[in-house]
């Protein structure tokens, strides 16, 4: 078994549109600019994109929304330094939006992942957020019912993978990268280095490879932040 | 009733048998005792990924006798190894792999299993203390539940039968059972015939099911190692 | 109406009073923008180990500038550092220690807080694109949530109020406000007060409040250091 | 801050009567074996315990339950190689038993660390052990809901802490203890050795301090297993 495949590109070909893509990091920090980059050169189109944030400047998921291959964004804070492409084709009704509290939409992945199709949370309870949605108390308190979120593909970004897709992070960039592994029908996971099998010491590995599908080294990957820093705009 | 002493396959048979069908790659989980004897026979080419409850995945066999370490161990409390590939993690992320569908098999024993696919693993019924372990979560979450068991009771009653009597572990999840007389599917309801042992009839297999065998298209014939026997 | 610009705390001022009241060794989480200014004040010998919820705890302060490394974020996107005891965590762990209310205090701003606890502060309700961020999971589970803001909006209306008007952030979950003019308890639907600057008369102070002010023992002078002023 | 304690005497001596302790391990590994006897000199009663099993021959949970001190038992598999102990009261009717699948027993307690009140899950739907359970359906299939789980103390067990509470866990011996560190409102854990802050990289935390209340150092601390061979008995 090789996880292993050599291109960004070949790693998003078999991509379909109308798929619903899990993109992981937390503003720049994980984000796995080259596997979306790759995904606009590629062209899916009418993509539902599950992120915490709707990008920033012209690159990464900024730049997946310019080319107008999204048709819907789930996220907790669409706001960034530049958030005027998505402000934008927002405001011109070109995409949908679902908001979803920060830490319902980490749960409702973890969920999708784990096989939990609903669980109750006391988040957003009394707020327009929860409207619609099934209400019920326990010992005395209420919560809101929230759904598990799957998608057919997550995009992540890590630091070391091996062949078998077992894979760790680096730092901060962990955040939503582990949880949307799970949640996928295929994960395509882009890390700065691949190691030969047990070049990971099995205590310190992260997401076990059987969440893995496919696992692309990109040595040197572009950090978002620097990219906005110097104005990029991609393609 | 039918002496089948002399056709029926030994444990070591049945294994080897489920242990074919498994493919390269394919993430894998064990039952405690005689499930695990799957993983002596894999085949050349063809390496499974084995999981198990307790938070290891991609482990190896077990140590050499005094070479054990006893925290790291798998769910049979039996002494593994590592190999390059393991990782660890805690229960709750080991059971999102088994209830989130991210297993491709689990391999279990049987008291019972109906044609509709319900299985009863746990349980005789009889006022014995209860123990469920893992069972319940791997058979409702595994991509495909593959029962080895016996045919038959050591009374000669059905194992495979019309509605289980006893407890159930899980409803409609039992996608293929391994017996000692024959590899059957479980598809639509029915129990679809596969494979038999030579030498024995369609009726006299018939006699010892508790629910009609269907077929559809050929049956072959089950053979396995002679040295396992 | 008062003018209030010669007595009213400086936003310095204000985060300092809140970190006088975190005691050693609690797990606090800091809002985006104004409220992340409490870890400046943190008094000698209290410690509190900051969280955010991006994955990070007991982290240290803001790098200096070109030291950045931009995978050790906080959740306001700015740059911070580790120290020893630093801890990574993914964000359904991170959202685990929210939940599960492990967190001793939460500090967040405020559009509106309501007698009764209830917070508005992600949105103004008048069709800005919505943005709840972490905050919604925040107020319902830490053990206290404090809320740093000024007394009265730029216009004068008070923020405290009898009933939020604006969108709700979360219901009956503010514990104390830290204001431009008083630190208010929220106990039993009722603003508590506690502290007030000096130079504001106990009816100045109602007439900028939006419900009543109720007292529980001493009023106790609002006293901040000069210089932050 | 210093979470760390002297010896496990002190660690457990506010235990009460009636608390429910949950104990990490599945079997011999990652059983907290010092924690567990300190609370048997300690003397707490009227105990409910949650543990994967129902403890091995005469130490441990099993020494701990033949003392008399447990009154109920939450757990998936009461078997082991040598259950006597467990058999004896339950069949006498001095121990009550709550069999919970093993999947649905983390899960609960995750729940219970994670501040979710409920949740739904496909295991055990048409058995016996869902009886009484409210069920849902959800996209068509059946779900159980199970509650969360929480208890007064954990007693863990891990392998590096520091004085903020942050620790690892020693291969398999991790199972149910980092779990039990978010599910109980005092945890308390026995590590094999305590490193000064910063000696644990922080990409290997497993258990960020946040959870742990104390920490003891057990250096060559008692495996069940290899007691059991020798056929201790304790006290």
């Amino acid at each position: 078994m090789d996880k292993t495949i050599q291109t960004p590109a070949e790693a998003v070909a078999a991509i379909p549109d109308g798929a619903t893509v899990m993109i992981g990091g937390f503003g720049g920090s994980g984000a796995p600019i080259e596997l979306i980059h790759a995904l606009i050169d590629h062209g899916a189109k009418h993509l539902t994109v599950v992120n915490n944030n709707a990008g920033n400047g012209h690159v990464g998921l900024a730049a997946l929304i310019e080319q107008g291959q999204v048709d819907r964004l789930i996220c907790s804070f669409p706001r960034s330094a530049d958030p005027s492409v998505f402000v934008e084709r927002y405001k011109a009704g070109k995409i949908a939006l679902e908001i979803v509290p920060q830490g319902t939409l980490a749960e409702r992945i973890r969920a999708g992942g784990a096989g939990i199709p609903a669980f109750y949370t006391p988040t957003a309870f009394g707020t327009e957020v929860a409207e619609g949605k099934p209400i019920a108390e326990f010992d005395g308190r209420s919560y809101v019912q929230e759904r598990w979120l799957k998608a057919d593909v997550a995009l992540i970004k890590g630091e070391l993978g091996d062949a078998h897709g077992n894979m760790t992070y680096r730092m901060a960039a962990r955040n939503f990268n582990p949880l949307m592994a799970t949640a996928a029908t295929t994960t395509i996971a882009q890390v700065s280095q691949i190691v030969p099998l047990g070049g990971i010491d099995p205590e310190h590995v992260i997401t076990p490879g059987i969440f893995v599908t496919h696992v692309v080294e990109v040595a040197n990957a572009a950090q978002e932040e620097e990219l906005n820093r110097s104005e990029a705009v991609y393609p | 009733m039918i002496d089948i002493t002399d056709i029926k396959l030994s444990n070591a048979q049945i294994a080897w048998r489920a242990a074919q069908d498994i493919e390269d790659g394919a993430y894998v989980n064990l039952g405690i005792g005689f499930p695990e004897m799957v993983a002596r026979f894999q085949p050349e080419g063809k390496q499974a990924i084995f999981h198990t409850e307790n938070g290891v995945l991609d482990f190896g066999k077990a140590p050499a006798p005094g070479d054990e370490d006893w925290d790291l161990i798998n769910a049979g409390k039996k002494a593994i190894t590592l190999k390059p590939g393991t990782s660890f993690f805690h229960h709750a992320d080991s059971f999102a792999m088994v209830r989130g569908g991210h297993l491709d098999l689990a391999v279990l024993g049987a008291y019972q299993v109906a044609q509709n696919g319900d299985l009863a693993n746990w349980s005789t019924g009889k006022g014995d203390i209860p123990a469920v372990g893992g069972a319940m979560d791997l058979v409702q979450s595994a991509k495909r539940i593959a029962v080895l068991t016996d045919h038959v009771t050591k009374k000669g009653d059905p194992k495979l039968v019309a509605t289980c009597t006893m407890p159930l572990t899980g409803v409609g999840c039992v996608t293929r059972v391994y017996s000692s007389l024959a590899v059957i599917d479980i598809e639509n309801g029915h129990f679809v015939l596969r494979e038999k042992v030579t030498g024995l009839s369609m009726d006299d297999l018939q006699s010892l099911t508790g629910a009609p065998l269907h077929t559809d298209g050929d049956v072959f014939d089950l053979t396995c190692p002679e040295e396992l026997a």
